[in-house]
Protein backbone atom coordinates (compact mmCIF):
# COMPACT_ATOMS: atom_id res chain seq x y z
CA UNK A 1 0.00 0.00 0.00
CA UNK A 2 0.91 3.26 -1.50
CA UNK A 3 -0.81 5.85 0.86
CA UNK A 4 -0.17 6.34 4.12
CA UNK A 5 -2.07 4.12 6.78
CA UNK A 6 -3.20 4.46 10.27
CA UNK A 7 -5.85 3.39 13.09
CA UNK A 8 -7.39 4.32 16.16
CA UNK A 9 -8.95 1.89 18.43
CA UNK A 10 -11.09 2.57 21.84
CA UNK A 11 -12.11 -0.14 24.60
CA UNK A 12 -12.54 -0.06 28.26
CA UNK A 13 -9.71 -1.13 30.45
CA UNK A 14 -10.96 -4.56 30.85
CA UNK A 15 -7.77 -7.37 31.62
CA UNK A 16 -9.34 -9.40 28.83
CA UNK A 17 -8.37 -6.53 26.28
CA UNK A 18 -4.95 -6.80 26.34
CA UNK A 19 -4.51 -9.83 24.12
CA UNK A 20 -7.27 -8.02 21.94
CA UNK A 21 -4.75 -5.02 22.20
CA UNK A 22 -2.35 -7.09 20.96
CA UNK A 23 -3.44 -9.00 17.92
CA UNK A 24 -5.17 -5.70 16.56
CA UNK A 25 -1.82 -4.19 16.50
CA UNK A 26 -0.65 -7.42 14.91
CA UNK A 27 -3.65 -7.24 12.43
CA UNK A 28 -2.64 -3.52 11.35
CA UNK A 29 1.39 -4.42 11.08
CA UNK A 30 0.77 -7.24 8.67
CA UNK A 31 0.66 -5.05 5.65
CA UNK A 32 4.47 -4.15 6.43
CA UNK A 33 4.94 -7.57 6.11
CA UNK A 34 6.75 -8.18 9.49
CA UNK A 35 8.56 -11.03 10.41
CA UNK A 36 7.73 -13.34 13.16
CA UNK A 37 10.42 -11.85 16.03
CA UNK A 38 9.37 -8.37 15.02
CA UNK A 39 5.65 -9.03 15.48
CA UNK A 40 6.55 -10.47 18.73
CA UNK A 41 8.42 -7.52 19.83
CA UNK A 42 5.45 -5.32 18.75
CA UNK A 43 2.98 -7.44 20.63
CA UNK A 44 4.91 -6.92 23.95
CA UNK A 45 5.24 -3.69 24.04
CA UNK A 46 1.62 -3.03 23.20
CA UNK A 47 0.89 -5.41 25.57
CA UNK A 48 3.24 -3.28 28.42
CA UNK A 49 1.91 -0.05 27.52
CA UNK A 50 -2.08 -1.41 27.54
CA UNK A 51 -1.25 -3.04 30.91
CA UNK A 52 -0.29 0.03 32.08
CA UNK A 53 -3.36 1.73 31.52
CA UNK A 54 -5.32 -0.96 33.20
CA UNK A 55 -3.34 -1.42 36.46
CA UNK A 56 -2.00 1.69 36.71
CA UNK A 57 -4.15 4.54 35.13
CA UNK A 58 -7.76 3.34 36.13
CA UNK A 59 -7.01 1.18 39.63
CA UNK A 60 -10.06 1.28 41.06
CA UNK A 61 -12.84 2.12 38.12
CA UNK A 62 -13.10 1.37 34.11
CA UNK A 63 -11.77 3.62 31.78
CA UNK A 64 -10.60 4.24 28.69
CA UNK A 65 -7.91 2.97 26.36
CA UNK A 66 -6.90 4.48 23.03
CA UNK A 67 -4.15 2.92 20.94
CA UNK A 68 -3.36 4.68 17.37
CA UNK A 69 -1.28 3.17 14.84
CA UNK A 70 0.05 5.00 12.06
CA UNK A 71 2.56 3.99 8.88
CA UNK A 72 5.12 6.83 8.78
CA UNK A 73 8.12 6.89 5.54
CA UNK A 74 10.63 3.46 5.59
CA UNK A 75 8.58 1.16 6.76
CA UNK A 76 8.35 2.91 10.04
CA UNK A 77 5.50 1.62 12.78
CA UNK A 78 4.35 4.15 15.31
CA UNK A 79 1.91 3.68 18.08
CA UNK A 80 0.50 5.35 20.51
CA UNK A 81 -1.36 4.11 23.97
CA UNK A 82 -3.16 6.76 25.92
CA UNK A 83 -5.51 7.25 28.95
CA UNK A 84 -6.43 9.52 30.89
CA UNK A 85 -6.02 8.03 34.27
CA UNK A 86 -4.13 9.03 37.35
CA UNK A 87 -1.05 9.91 35.55
CA UNK A 88 2.89 9.61 36.36
CA UNK A 89 4.19 11.98 39.08
CA UNK A 90 7.69 11.28 38.33
CA UNK A 91 8.68 9.93 35.08
CA UNK A 92 12.09 9.44 34.95
CA UNK A 93 11.77 7.55 38.01
CA UNK A 94 9.21 4.94 36.32
CA UNK A 95 11.49 4.47 33.48
CA UNK A 96 13.83 3.12 35.57
CA UNK A 97 13.86 -1.24 35.38
CA UNK A 98 12.25 -2.91 38.40
CA UNK A 99 11.11 0.52 39.58
CA UNK A 100 7.03 -0.10 40.46
CA UNK A 101 4.03 0.64 42.25
CA UNK A 102 2.41 -2.41 41.44
CA UNK A 103 3.62 -5.28 44.16
CA UNK A 104 4.65 -8.21 43.69
CA UNK A 105 2.42 -8.89 40.62
CA UNK A 106 4.41 -6.37 38.37
CA UNK A 107 8.08 -6.66 38.12
CA UNK A 108 8.63 -2.56 37.16
CA UNK A 109 9.88 -4.14 33.45
CA UNK A 110 7.21 -2.41 31.32
CA UNK A 111 9.12 0.55 30.16
CA UNK A 112 11.85 -1.08 29.88
CA UNK A 113 11.00 -3.59 27.96
CA UNK A 114 9.30 -1.03 25.91
CA UNK A 115 12.52 1.01 25.32
CA UNK A 116 14.84 -2.09 24.46
CA UNK A 117 12.20 -3.44 21.89
CA UNK A 118 11.45 -0.16 20.60
CA UNK A 119 12.62 3.20 19.73
CA UNK A 120 12.25 6.95 20.34
CA UNK A 121 9.81 5.80 23.37
CA UNK A 122 8.02 8.81 24.56
CA UNK A 123 6.06 9.24 28.05
CA UNK A 124 3.66 12.08 28.56
CA UNK A 125 2.12 12.03 31.55
CA UNK A 126 0.37 14.67 34.02
CA UNK A 127 -0.83 13.54 37.24
CA UNK A 128 -4.51 13.58 37.20
CA UNK A 129 -5.32 14.24 33.28
CA UNK A 130 -3.64 10.78 32.34
CA UNK A 131 -0.31 9.48 30.16
CA UNK A 132 0.19 9.21 26.36
CA UNK A 133 3.04 6.84 25.59
CA UNK A 134 4.15 6.66 21.82
CA UNK A 135 7.18 4.74 20.23
CA UNK A 136 8.05 3.85 17.24
CA UNK A 137 9.32 0.47 15.21
CA UNK A 138 11.36 0.69 12.04
CA UNK A 139 10.79 -3.22 10.14
CA UNK A 140 13.24 -4.70 7.93
CA UNK A 141 11.64 -3.71 4.59
CA UNK A 142 9.86 -6.50 2.02
CA UNK A 143 12.40 -5.90 -0.71
CA UNK A 144 15.25 -6.69 1.16
CA UNK A 145 13.95 -10.39 2.66
CA UNK A 146 16.11 -12.70 0.87
CA UNK B 1 -6.16 -25.61 35.79
CA UNK B 2 -2.07 -26.52 34.67
CA UNK B 3 -0.92 -29.91 34.14
CA UNK B 4 2.06 -30.95 36.87
CA UNK B 5 4.34 -33.95 38.09
CA UNK B 6 6.07 -34.44 41.00
CA UNK B 7 9.17 -36.99 41.06
CA UNK B 8 11.95 -37.41 43.44
CA UNK B 9 10.78 -34.05 45.07
CA UNK B 10 11.17 -32.33 42.06
CA UNK B 11 7.70 -30.52 41.08
CA UNK B 12 7.31 -30.35 37.34
CA UNK B 13 4.22 -27.39 36.08
CA UNK B 14 3.48 -27.58 32.51
CA UNK B 15 2.35 -23.52 31.46
CA UNK B 16 0.16 -23.16 28.86
CA UNK B 17 -0.96 -20.24 26.33
CA UNK B 18 -0.11 -16.57 26.49
CA UNK B 19 0.97 -15.27 30.02
CA UNK B 20 -0.44 -11.34 30.33
CA UNK B 21 -1.43 -9.55 33.58
CA UNK B 22 -5.05 -10.74 32.62
CA UNK B 23 -3.64 -14.61 33.06
CA UNK B 24 -0.87 -14.09 35.46
CA UNK B 25 -2.75 -13.74 38.61
CA UNK B 26 -4.73 -17.14 38.32
CA UNK B 27 -1.33 -18.67 37.45
CA UNK B 28 0.73 -17.29 39.99
CA UNK B 29 -2.21 -18.65 42.39
CA UNK B 30 -1.80 -21.78 40.74
CA UNK B 31 1.76 -22.19 41.26
CA UNK B 32 1.83 -21.26 44.25
CA UNK B 33 -1.34 -23.65 45.63
CA UNK B 34 0.65 -26.91 44.02
CA UNK B 35 4.31 -25.69 45.67
CA UNK B 36 2.96 -25.43 49.12
CA UNK B 37 0.93 -28.76 48.54
CA UNK B 38 3.87 -30.81 47.68
CA UNK B 39 6.79 -28.49 49.33
CA UNK B 40 9.11 -29.85 46.65
CA UNK B 41 13.00 -29.23 46.23
CA UNK B 42 13.12 -27.97 43.46
CA UNK B 43 10.23 -26.58 41.10
CA UNK B 44 10.33 -26.72 37.28
CA UNK B 45 8.13 -24.61 34.84
CA UNK B 46 7.80 -25.69 31.40
CA UNK B 47 7.16 -23.21 29.25
CA UNK B 48 7.29 -25.16 25.68
CA UNK B 49 3.70 -24.27 25.28
CA UNK B 50 3.56 -20.37 26.34
CA UNK B 51 3.35 -18.52 22.95
CA UNK B 52 3.81 -15.27 24.28
CA UNK B 53 4.70 -13.92 27.65
CA UNK B 54 5.08 -9.83 28.53
CA UNK B 55 6.58 -8.62 31.45
CA UNK B 56 3.84 -10.06 33.82
CA UNK B 57 5.66 -13.56 33.21
CA UNK B 58 8.20 -11.80 34.95
CA UNK B 59 6.41 -11.76 38.09
CA UNK B 60 5.13 -15.11 37.64
CA UNK B 61 8.72 -16.73 38.14
CA UNK B 62 9.77 -14.10 40.99
CA UNK B 63 6.79 -15.11 42.87
CA UNK B 64 7.83 -18.72 42.11
CA UNK B 65 11.54 -17.97 43.17
CA UNK B 66 10.39 -16.52 46.23
CA UNK B 67 8.05 -19.55 47.47
CA UNK B 68 11.17 -21.36 46.23
CA UNK B 69 13.17 -19.85 48.46
CA UNK B 70 11.52 -20.40 51.47
CA UNK B 71 11.74 -23.82 51.07
CA UNK B 72 15.42 -23.42 50.48
CA UNK B 73 15.10 -24.17 47.00
CA UNK B 74 15.31 -23.54 43.45
CA UNK B 75 13.48 -22.64 40.06
CA UNK B 76 14.23 -23.94 36.74
CA UNK B 77 12.39 -22.97 33.77
CA UNK B 78 12.34 -25.57 30.48
CA UNK B 79 11.61 -25.25 27.05
CA UNK B 80 11.39 -21.59 26.85
CA UNK B 81 10.62 -20.13 22.98
CA UNK B 82 11.70 -17.38 21.69
CA UNK B 83 9.81 -14.67 22.37
CA UNK B 84 9.56 -15.43 26.06
CA UNK B 85 13.06 -15.96 25.88
CA UNK B 86 14.12 -12.11 25.39
CA UNK B 87 11.43 -10.99 28.01
CA UNK B 88 12.98 -13.39 30.74
CA UNK B 89 16.43 -12.28 29.43
CA UNK B 90 15.77 -8.36 29.37
CA UNK B 91 14.95 -8.45 32.80
CA UNK B 92 18.18 -10.97 33.78
CA UNK B 93 16.13 -13.99 34.78
CA UNK B 94 18.93 -16.24 34.38
CA UNK B 95 20.40 -14.82 37.20
CA UNK B 96 17.69 -16.21 39.25
CA UNK B 97 16.32 -19.34 37.91
CA UNK B 98 18.28 -21.42 35.72
CA UNK B 99 16.98 -21.76 32.14
CA UNK B 100 17.62 -25.01 30.40
CA UNK C 1 -15.89 -12.04 31.34
CA UNK C 2 -18.91 -10.88 32.91
CA UNK C 3 -18.53 -6.40 32.36
CA UNK C 4 -19.72 -4.97 29.28
CA UNK C 5 -17.15 -5.28 26.55
CA UNK C 6 -17.08 -2.33 23.19
CA UNK C 7 -14.44 -1.41 21.00
CA UNK C 8 -14.67 1.39 18.39
CA UNK C 9 -11.97 1.57 15.67
CA UNK C 10 -11.28 3.95 13.13
CA UNK C 11 -9.49 3.92 9.64
CA UNK C 12 -9.31 5.18 6.44
CA UNK C 13 -11.22 3.52 3.59
CA UNK C 14 -8.14 2.26 1.80
CA UNK C 15 -9.64 -1.49 0.61
CA UNK C 16 -6.68 -2.94 2.10
CA UNK C 17 -8.30 -2.46 5.48
CA UNK C 18 -11.39 -4.73 4.62
CA UNK C 19 -9.29 -7.21 5.90
CA UNK C 20 -8.13 -5.65 8.93
CA UNK C 21 -11.77 -4.82 9.95
CA UNK C 22 -12.54 -9.03 9.43
CA UNK C 23 -9.71 -9.83 11.27
CA UNK C 24 -10.14 -7.04 14.30
CA UNK C 25 -13.80 -8.20 14.49
CA UNK C 26 -13.29 -11.64 15.00
CA UNK C 27 -10.68 -11.28 17.45
CA UNK C 28 -12.93 -9.01 19.32
CA UNK C 29 -15.99 -11.78 18.97
CA UNK C 30 -12.82 -14.30 20.30
CA UNK C 31 -13.92 -13.74 23.84
CA UNK C 32 -17.68 -14.99 23.03
CA UNK C 33 -15.91 -18.24 22.18
CA UNK C 34 -18.02 -18.21 18.37
CA UNK C 35 -18.07 -21.06 16.38
CA UNK C 36 -15.98 -21.26 13.19
CA UNK C 37 -19.31 -20.88 11.29
CA UNK C 38 -20.50 -17.77 13.22
CA UNK C 39 -16.75 -16.33 12.88
CA UNK C 40 -17.14 -16.35 9.26
CA UNK C 41 -20.52 -15.01 9.13
CA UNK C 42 -19.73 -12.20 11.35
CA UNK C 43 -16.45 -11.55 9.06
CA UNK C 44 -18.47 -11.57 6.09
CA UNK C 45 -21.05 -9.24 7.05
CA UNK C 46 -17.77 -6.95 8.39
CA UNK C 47 -16.37 -7.21 5.09
CA UNK C 48 -19.98 -6.03 3.36
CA UNK C 49 -20.28 -2.93 5.28
CA UNK C 50 -16.88 -2.05 5.05
CA UNK C 51 -16.88 -2.24 1.19
CA UNK C 52 -19.47 -0.29 0.84
CA UNK C 53 -17.98 2.84 2.62
CA UNK C 54 -15.12 2.30 0.37
CA UNK C 55 -16.31 1.70 -2.67
CA UNK C 56 -20.04 3.69 -2.39
CA UNK C 57 -19.49 6.93 0.20
CA UNK C 58 -16.23 7.67 -0.75
CA UNK C 59 -16.14 6.56 -4.26
CA UNK C 60 -13.42 9.33 -5.27
CA UNK C 61 -11.39 10.44 -2.20
CA UNK C 62 -10.38 8.23 1.18
CA UNK C 63 -12.82 9.03 4.11
CA UNK C 64 -12.70 7.70 7.87
CA UNK C 65 -14.60 4.65 8.14
CA UNK C 66 -15.46 3.69 12.19
CA UNK C 67 -16.51 0.04 13.10
CA UNK C 68 -17.82 -0.26 16.64
CA UNK C 69 -18.30 -3.90 18.36
CA UNK C 70 -20.49 -4.38 21.57
CA UNK C 71 -21.54 -6.97 24.15
CA UNK C 72 -24.98 -6.92 24.57
CA UNK C 73 -26.44 -9.42 27.19
CA UNK C 74 -27.51 -13.19 26.59
CA UNK C 75 -24.10 -13.79 24.46
CA UNK C 76 -25.56 -10.86 21.47
CA UNK C 77 -22.10 -9.20 19.38
CA UNK C 78 -23.61 -5.52 18.16
CA UNK C 79 -22.04 -4.12 15.38
CA UNK C 80 -22.00 -0.37 13.94
CA UNK C 81 -20.04 0.80 10.77
CA UNK C 82 -20.34 4.55 9.90
CA UNK C 83 -19.69 6.38 7.50
CA UNK C 84 -19.45 10.36 6.50
CA UNK C 85 -19.40 9.50 2.72
CA UNK C 86 -22.32 10.29 -0.09
CA UNK C 87 -24.93 8.63 1.39
CA UNK C 88 -28.13 6.57 0.19
CA UNK C 89 -30.85 8.13 -1.67
CA UNK C 90 -33.64 5.56 -1.55
CA UNK C 91 -32.49 3.05 1.39
CA UNK C 92 -35.77 0.47 0.21
CA UNK C 93 -33.91 0.11 -3.07
CA UNK C 94 -30.54 -0.21 -2.35
CA UNK C 95 -31.44 -3.48 0.24
CA UNK C 96 -33.06 -5.11 -2.64
CA UNK C 97 -30.98 -7.95 -3.75
CA UNK C 98 -28.98 -7.40 -7.19
CA UNK C 99 -29.37 -3.60 -6.76
CA UNK C 100 -26.23 -1.78 -7.20
CA UNK C 101 -24.76 1.33 -8.67
CA UNK C 102 -21.52 -0.28 -8.58
CA UNK C 103 -21.30 -1.38 -12.23
CA UNK C 104 -19.84 -5.08 -13.34
CA UNK C 105 -17.42 -5.27 -9.96
CA UNK C 106 -20.12 -5.57 -7.59
CA UNK C 107 -23.34 -7.62 -7.28
CA UNK C 108 -25.83 -6.03 -5.23
CA UNK C 109 -25.83 -8.42 -2.76
CA UNK C 110 -24.47 -6.99 0.44
CA UNK C 111 -27.01 -5.99 2.47
CA UNK C 112 -28.61 -9.33 1.53
CA UNK C 113 -25.88 -11.08 3.10
CA UNK C 114 -25.66 -8.85 5.97
CA UNK C 115 -29.53 -9.14 6.60
CA UNK C 116 -29.05 -13.31 6.31
CA UNK C 117 -26.39 -13.46 8.13
CA UNK C 118 -26.49 -11.13 10.79
CA UNK C 119 -29.97 -10.17 12.62
CA UNK C 120 -31.63 -6.42 12.80
CA UNK C 121 -29.90 -5.12 10.09
CA UNK C 122 -30.64 -1.60 10.34
CA UNK C 123 -29.60 1.09 7.85
CA UNK C 124 -29.68 4.95 8.56
CA UNK C 125 -28.37 7.06 5.81
CA UNK C 126 -28.78 10.82 4.71
CA UNK C 127 -27.50 11.68 1.59
CA UNK C 128 -24.25 14.17 1.73
CA UNK C 129 -24.02 13.03 5.27
CA UNK C 130 -23.07 9.14 5.61
CA UNK C 131 -24.30 6.24 6.62
CA UNK C 132 -24.89 4.03 9.42
CA UNK C 133 -25.52 0.25 9.44
CA UNK C 134 -26.33 -1.16 12.59
CA UNK C 135 -26.51 -5.24 12.68
CA UNK C 136 -26.94 -8.20 15.86
CA UNK C 137 -25.65 -11.27 16.33
CA UNK C 138 -26.52 -13.92 19.05
CA UNK C 139 -23.79 -16.62 19.57
CA UNK C 140 -24.50 -19.90 20.86
CA UNK C 141 -23.49 -19.72 24.46
CA UNK C 142 -20.31 -21.47 25.85
CA UNK C 143 -22.03 -23.23 28.58
CA UNK C 144 -24.50 -24.78 26.20
CA UNK C 145 -21.92 -26.05 23.96
CA UNK C 146 -21.09 -29.50 24.24
CA UNK D 1 -0.17 -14.71 -10.53
CA UNK D 2 -2.66 -17.68 -10.21
CA UNK D 3 -1.40 -21.13 -10.90
CA UNK D 4 -3.59 -22.61 -14.15
CA UNK D 5 -3.32 -25.20 -16.53
CA UNK D 6 -5.30 -26.74 -19.86
CA UNK D 7 -6.46 -29.99 -20.58
CA UNK D 8 -8.65 -31.12 -23.38
CA UNK D 9 -9.67 -27.50 -23.80
CA UNK D 10 -10.81 -27.45 -20.06
CA UNK D 11 -9.15 -24.09 -18.47
CA UNK D 12 -8.48 -24.73 -14.28
CA UNK D 13 -7.68 -21.69 -12.74
CA UNK D 14 -6.75 -22.55 -8.73
CA UNK D 15 -7.51 -19.14 -6.91
CA UNK D 16 -6.11 -18.33 -3.38
CA UNK D 17 -6.28 -16.65 0.27
CA UNK D 18 -9.11 -14.44 0.71
CA UNK D 19 -11.77 -13.30 -1.62
CA UNK D 20 -12.78 -9.12 -1.14
CA UNK D 21 -13.17 -6.26 -3.17
CA UNK D 22 -9.90 -5.25 -2.04
CA UNK D 23 -8.41 -8.74 -4.15
CA UNK D 24 -11.26 -9.04 -6.45
CA UNK D 25 -9.93 -7.00 -9.27
CA UNK D 26 -6.87 -8.39 -9.91
CA UNK D 27 -8.36 -11.93 -9.74
CA UNK D 28 -10.99 -11.24 -12.44
CA UNK D 29 -8.32 -9.45 -14.39
CA UNK D 30 -6.30 -12.56 -14.30
CA UNK D 31 -8.97 -14.85 -14.81
CA UNK D 32 -10.38 -12.53 -18.30
CA UNK D 33 -6.81 -12.66 -18.73
CA UNK D 34 -6.37 -16.75 -18.53
CA UNK D 35 -9.75 -17.48 -20.92
CA UNK D 36 -8.80 -14.46 -23.78
CA UNK D 37 -5.46 -16.27 -23.90
CA UNK D 38 -6.79 -19.96 -23.88
CA UNK D 39 -10.20 -19.68 -25.47
CA UNK D 40 -11.29 -22.92 -23.28
CA UNK D 41 -14.63 -24.78 -23.69
CA UNK D 42 -14.97 -24.50 -19.79
CA UNK D 43 -13.63 -22.77 -17.10
CA UNK D 44 -13.30 -24.64 -13.59
CA UNK D 45 -12.12 -22.51 -11.06
CA UNK D 46 -11.08 -24.24 -7.89
CA UNK D 47 -11.78 -22.92 -4.74
CA UNK D 48 -9.85 -25.45 -2.80
CA UNK D 49 -7.76 -22.62 -1.14
CA UNK D 50 -9.61 -19.67 -0.94
CA UNK D 51 -10.54 -19.65 2.60
CA UNK D 52 -12.43 -16.41 2.80
CA UNK D 53 -15.08 -14.91 0.38
CA UNK D 54 -17.70 -12.11 0.45
CA UNK D 55 -19.66 -11.03 -2.45
CA UNK D 56 -16.85 -9.59 -4.14
CA UNK D 57 -16.21 -13.42 -5.15
CA UNK D 58 -19.96 -13.14 -6.34
CA UNK D 59 -18.94 -10.82 -8.98
CA UNK D 60 -15.61 -13.04 -9.59
CA UNK D 61 -17.83 -15.38 -10.53
CA UNK D 62 -20.17 -13.63 -12.61
CA UNK D 63 -17.32 -11.91 -14.56
CA UNK D 64 -16.34 -15.42 -15.44
CA UNK D 65 -19.76 -16.73 -16.65
CA UNK D 66 -19.89 -13.49 -18.57
CA UNK D 67 -17.07 -14.45 -20.26
CA UNK D 68 -17.47 -17.95 -20.95
CA UNK D 69 -21.16 -17.48 -22.22
CA UNK D 70 -19.49 -15.27 -24.71
CA UNK D 71 -17.23 -18.41 -26.07
CA UNK D 72 -20.35 -20.51 -25.78
CA UNK D 73 -18.68 -22.22 -23.05
CA UNK D 74 -19.51 -22.62 -19.03
CA UNK D 75 -17.92 -22.24 -15.58
CA UNK D 76 -17.43 -25.15 -13.18
CA UNK D 77 -16.59 -24.27 -9.40
CA UNK D 78 -14.80 -27.19 -7.47
CA UNK D 79 -13.70 -28.23 -3.74
CA UNK D 80 -15.57 -24.86 -2.51
CA UNK D 81 -15.02 -24.74 1.46
CA UNK D 82 -18.10 -23.82 4.02
CA UNK D 83 -17.73 -20.32 4.34
CA UNK D 84 -17.64 -19.37 0.54
CA UNK D 85 -20.35 -22.00 -0.56
CA UNK D 86 -22.46 -19.96 1.97
CA UNK D 87 -22.12 -16.87 -0.09
CA UNK D 88 -22.08 -18.63 -3.60
CA UNK D 89 -25.45 -20.51 -2.28
CA UNK D 90 -26.89 -16.91 -1.16
CA UNK D 91 -26.32 -15.45 -4.40
CA UNK D 92 -28.17 -18.59 -5.88
CA UNK D 93 -24.62 -19.03 -7.92
CA UNK D 94 -25.81 -23.24 -8.45
CA UNK D 95 -28.74 -21.84 -11.34
CA UNK D 96 -25.57 -20.05 -13.44
CA UNK D 97 -22.73 -21.93 -12.51
CA UNK D 98 -22.13 -25.74 -11.73
CA UNK D 99 -20.78 -26.45 -8.48
CA UNK D 100 -18.73 -29.76 -8.21
N1 LIG E 1 -0.41 4.60 32.23
C1 LIG E 1 0.08 4.80 33.49
N2 LIG E 1 -0.64 5.54 34.37
C2 LIG E 1 -0.17 5.74 35.62
N3 LIG E 1 1.02 5.26 36.07
C3 LIG E 1 1.77 4.52 35.24
C4 LIG E 1 1.34 4.25 33.90
N4 LIG E 1 2.31 3.49 33.30
C5 LIG E 1 3.27 3.31 34.21
N5 LIG E 1 2.97 3.93 35.39
C6 LIG E 1 3.82 3.98 36.61
O1 LIG E 1 5.15 3.64 36.23
C7 LIG E 1 5.62 2.51 36.95
C8 LIG E 1 6.57 1.68 36.12
O2 LIG E 1 5.89 1.11 35.00
P1 LIG E 1 6.47 -0.17 34.26
O3 LIG E 1 7.92 0.06 33.96
O4 LIG E 1 5.59 -0.46 33.09
O5 LIG E 1 6.40 -1.36 35.31
P2 LIG E 1 5.16 -2.10 36.01
O6 LIG E 1 3.95 -1.97 35.13
O7 LIG E 1 5.60 -3.51 36.14
O8 LIG E 1 4.95 -1.43 37.33
C9 LIG E 1 4.36 1.78 37.37
O9 LIG E 1 4.56 0.96 38.49
C10 LIG E 1 3.42 2.96 37.65
O10 LIG E 1 3.67 3.52 38.92
N1 LIG F 1 -22.09 3.15 2.80
C1 LIG F 1 -22.74 3.45 1.64
N2 LIG F 1 -22.70 4.71 1.13
C2 LIG F 1 -23.36 5.03 0.00
N3 LIG F 1 -24.06 4.13 -0.72
C3 LIG F 1 -24.14 2.85 -0.29
C4 LIG F 1 -23.49 2.45 0.90
N4 LIG F 1 -23.73 1.13 1.10
C5 LIG F 1 -24.51 0.75 0.07
N5 LIG F 1 -24.78 1.78 -0.77
C6 LIG F 1 -25.63 1.72 -1.98
O1 LIG F 1 -26.46 0.57 -1.90
C7 LIG F 1 -26.25 -0.28 -3.02
C8 LIG F 1 -26.43 -1.74 -2.63
O2 LIG F 1 -25.42 -2.14 -1.72
P1 LIG F 1 -25.06 -3.68 -1.53
O3 LIG F 1 -26.32 -4.45 -1.33
O4 LIG F 1 -24.05 -3.77 -0.43
O5 LIG F 1 -24.42 -4.14 -2.90
P2 LIG F 1 -23.09 -3.72 -3.67
O6 LIG F 1 -22.08 -3.21 -2.67
O7 LIG F 1 -22.62 -4.97 -4.31
O8 LIG F 1 -23.48 -2.67 -4.66
C9 LIG F 1 -24.86 0.08 -3.50
O9 LIG F 1 -24.66 -0.27 -4.85
C10 LIG F 1 -24.83 1.58 -3.27
O10 LIG F 1 -25.51 2.28 -4.28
Amino acid sequence: MKTENFMRLEFPSHSANESFARQAIACFAAQLDPTLDELGDIKTAVSEAVTNCIVHAYPDCIGIVTMKAKILKDNVLQITVRDHGCGIPDVEKARQPMYTTGGSERSGMGFTIMESFMSDLKIISKPGLGTTIQMKRKLSRKGVRP
Amino acid sequence: MLTSFLQDKQLTIALDGEIDHHSAQRIMQQIGGKIDQFLPASCILDFERVSFMDSSGIAVVLNARRRMNELGGSVILLNVQPQPMKILCSAGIEQIAKIS
